[in-house]
C-alpha cells in the first residue's frame, strides 16, 4: 500500500472529545498495514502537542502516549501548522514528540494538495 | 488540486476561517449543510472567483440565497467535483 | 471511478450521515464504484439495528441496509469504535458476556486496518462528519 | 409548575445538528407541563426563525411546525437577540412565527440573570 | 440544595458525560440532594448496557449505575430521544418490534415531562452537553 | 448573577465569546474541558476581574497554566459556585 501518498490533518484538542483520540488510533492501524500516513497539526489540534498534559484526574490516559508510538509504526513526517501555533501563544519548545521531529510548515495549502487521500480528524 | 468541503456555520465555528488560510492555487471550495450560512457572510469570497459551489439543497433548506459569484449544484455535479479534484478535504468540526 | 467513504458521525445528531447516503446514491446513479462504508467514531450507530426514529422521520439505518441490498454495498463499521458505544455483532456480544446484540443486518464489524485498506484501493475517499 | 420561570436558550441553527429540533421538543412538552419557557434565539439560533425554509429535498420536517406550535402552547414570550441579526445580516421584517410577537433585545445578559433557570441548546 | 443534571453528550465522545459524573459524586459527597439526572439527545447512549469500553477507559455507564445503587438516584433517559438512536428497554423493544433491549439496569425511560419536573422541583439545573 | 459554564475552546467555537456578550454584572464565568483553552488568550480578560473562574484539572490535564487573576478551582469548589450563583447557563457548543 506505499504508494498512496495519505495525510492525517488533525484539528481537534486532546481530551473535549474523542475525534483526537480516534483519529490517532486510525494513523497507527494504518501504520500498521504498511499504508503509513504523515500528519498535519492544524489549529486547536496543535494543542496535542502541548507539553505537560496531566489527564489522570479527568480519567482519560494521556495522548502523548499515542504521540509517542509514532515513530515506532514508521511515521516520521510529522508537521505542524506556524501560523497556528503563533495564533495561540505556543513555542516550539513546548511542543516535542520523542524520537520524531517535528516540522513547522507555513504554507499548509500547498502541502496538502501534494497528497493523494487526506483523513480529517 | 484540493477539494475542500465545509459543512459547519462560519458564526459557530472556526471551519471556514481554518480552510480559506489553507487555500492553495486552483483549489475549490464546496458548502454543505450549514456551511451554507457562509453565504450571508463575505468571508467566502476571499476564495479565487469561480472557486466556490454550495449544494443547493442545503441552501434551500435552510432559505439561504445563492450569490451570483457562487454556482449552487446538485448530488449529481458534487460527485462530479470529487472526481475532478483530488485530494478531498472535509472541515466538519 | 471507484469511491470509498468515512462516516463518523450518528444519524438524528448530525445532518452529515445523511448528506453520506445521498452522496452513495448519487455516485453509484453516476455508475461509480463504492468500494467501501466505514463507519468511525459515532458513525458507529448507523449500524444500530434498535434504532427506531418517528414514522415521519428519514430511517437512516434502514436506508443503508437498502442501498446494501441494492448494490451488495461494503459496510464496515469499526469494531473498536462500536464497543466504546455501544454496537456489537452477536458474537461480540457473546465474547463480551453482554446481553443482546444490536448490529444491523447488512453491516458487519471489522478493525480500522479495513480503512487502510479502502485508502488503498479507491480512488477517493470523502469523510463526512461534525 | 408556574412558579418557576425558564428561559430556553436557542443557539443552533436548524438541520445541520439536531439541537435546535430536540430543544424546541423540550420547550413544548414542559409547556405541556403548564412550565411554560420563554425563548432567547441568540447566535445561530436566530436562523432557525429565518423565512423561507424548504428542506424537503434533505429529507427532514421544516423546524417552522414546530415554531408555529409555540402560541398554542401558551408560549408567548420569544426573544431574539438584535446583535446576532445584525452580525448576520438579517432584517426584522425576514423573522416572523405566524400568531406571536417576536422581541428584539440588545441586553441578553440582564434579560438572562432575571430567570430562575436556563435550558441550553 | 436540590441539584438536577440534563445530560446531552454521550461517553466516549464528549467528556461532558464524565464531567456530569464527576459533579454529581461532588454534590452528593457536599450532603446536597441530586434530584433526577435527565439525559436528552446524544446523552441517551449513557444508559446503553451494551457499552464496552477497554479496560483502561472509564467505562461511565457502569460507574452511573454504581452511583445510583449507592444513592438511589433517579436516571431518567427521554424516550424519543432513545428511540431515534437506538436505546430501548424491554418493553419498548417488545412494543416497537425490535429484536433485542440494551437500557442498563438502573436507567428508566420517560418522557420529556420528566425534565419539566426536575426544573419545577429542583434548586439548580445544570447541563452538560458537546 | 448567573453563572456562565464555557466547555469549548474559543479558537474552534464561538461559546466563549457569545457567552461574554451577554455577562452581565455580577455574572461570574467558570471554564470547563477545552474552554480551558481561553486562558492562553486575552479574550477571558473582558470579564470584570476576580469573576472568571477554572477547573484546576481540566487545565491541568491540558497542560495549560492557570494566570494569576483566574481562580482554579476543585470540584467541591464548583459545586459550591452552582449554590451561590442562579441561573446556570451551559454553553457547550
Amino acid at each position: 500500500m506505499e504508494g498512496k501518498s495519505t495525510l492525517a490533518l488533525c484539528r481537534q484538542p486532546p481530551y473535549g472529545n474523542a475525534l483526537a483520540r480516534e483519529g490517532l488510533e486510525a494513523v497507527l492501524a494504518a501504520a500498521a498495514m504498511d499504508l503509513v500516513p504523515d500528519l498535519l497539526f492544524l489549529s486547536d489540534g496543535v494543542f496535542q502537542l502541548l507539553d505537560n498534559q496531566s489527564p489522570a484526574e479527568i480519567h482519560q490516559k494521556s495522548l502523548q502516549r499515542n504521540l509517542q508510538a509514532l515513530p515506532m509504526f514508521g511515521i516520521e513526517q510529522i508537521f505542524v501548522c506556524g501560523r497556528s501555533l503563533i495564533e495561540r501563544g505556543i513555542s516550539a519548545d513546548q511542543i516535542t514528540i520523542p524520537g520524531v521531529e517535528v516540522r513547522q510548515v507555513q504554507d499548509t495549502g500547498k502541502l496538502i494538495a501534494a497528497y493523494d487521500t487526506v483523513l480529517s480528524f | 488540486m484540493t477539494l475542500h468541503i465545509v459543512s459547519k456555520s462560519p458564526y459557530g465555528c472556526n471551519a471556514l476561517t481554518e480552510c480559506l488560510a489553507t487555500f492553495a492555487e486552483g483549489d475549490v471550495l464546496l458548502l454543505i449543510e450549514d456551511g451554507v450560512y457562509a453565504l450571508t457572510d463575505h468571508k467566502w469570497e476571499a476564495a479565487p472567483a469561480g472557486s466556490v459551489y454550495c449544494l443547493r439543497a442545503d441552501a434551500e433548506a435552510r432559505g439561504i440565497a445563492i450569490p451570483e459569484k457562487v454556482e449552487g449544484i446538485d448530488d449529481t455535479r458534487w460527485v462530479e467535483l470529487c472526481t475532478r479534484h483530488n485530494p478531498i478535504v472535509s472541515w466538519y468540526k | 471511478m471507484k469511491f470509498a467513504l468515512a462516516v463518523h458521525s450518528a444519524p438524528h445528531t448530525s445532518q452529515s450521515a445523511a448528506s453520506a447516503l445521498r452522496f452513495a446514491r448519487a455516485l453509484l446513479a453516476q455508475g461509480h464504484e463504492l468500494y467501501r462504508v466505514f463507519f468511525y467514531c459515532d458513525g458507529v450507530h448507523n449500524g444500530s439495528v434498535l434504532a427506531a426514529p418517528p414514522q415521519d422521520e428519514a430511517d437512516l439505518v434502514g436506508e443503508w441496509q437498502a442501498l446494501q441490498q441494492a448494490h451488495g454495498l461494503d459496510l464496515v463499521v469499526c469494531i473498536a469504535a462500536a464497543q466504546r458505544r455501544g454496537v456489537l455483532s452477536e458474537s461480540e456480544a457473546g465474547r463480551l458476556e453482554k446481553s443482546a446484540a444490536n448490529l444491523a443486518p447488512g453491516f458487519e464489524l471489522a478493525g480500522l486496518g479495513q480503512l487502510a485498506d479502502a485508502i488503498a484501493n479507491a480512488d477517493r475517499l470523502v469523510t463526512f462528519g461534525g
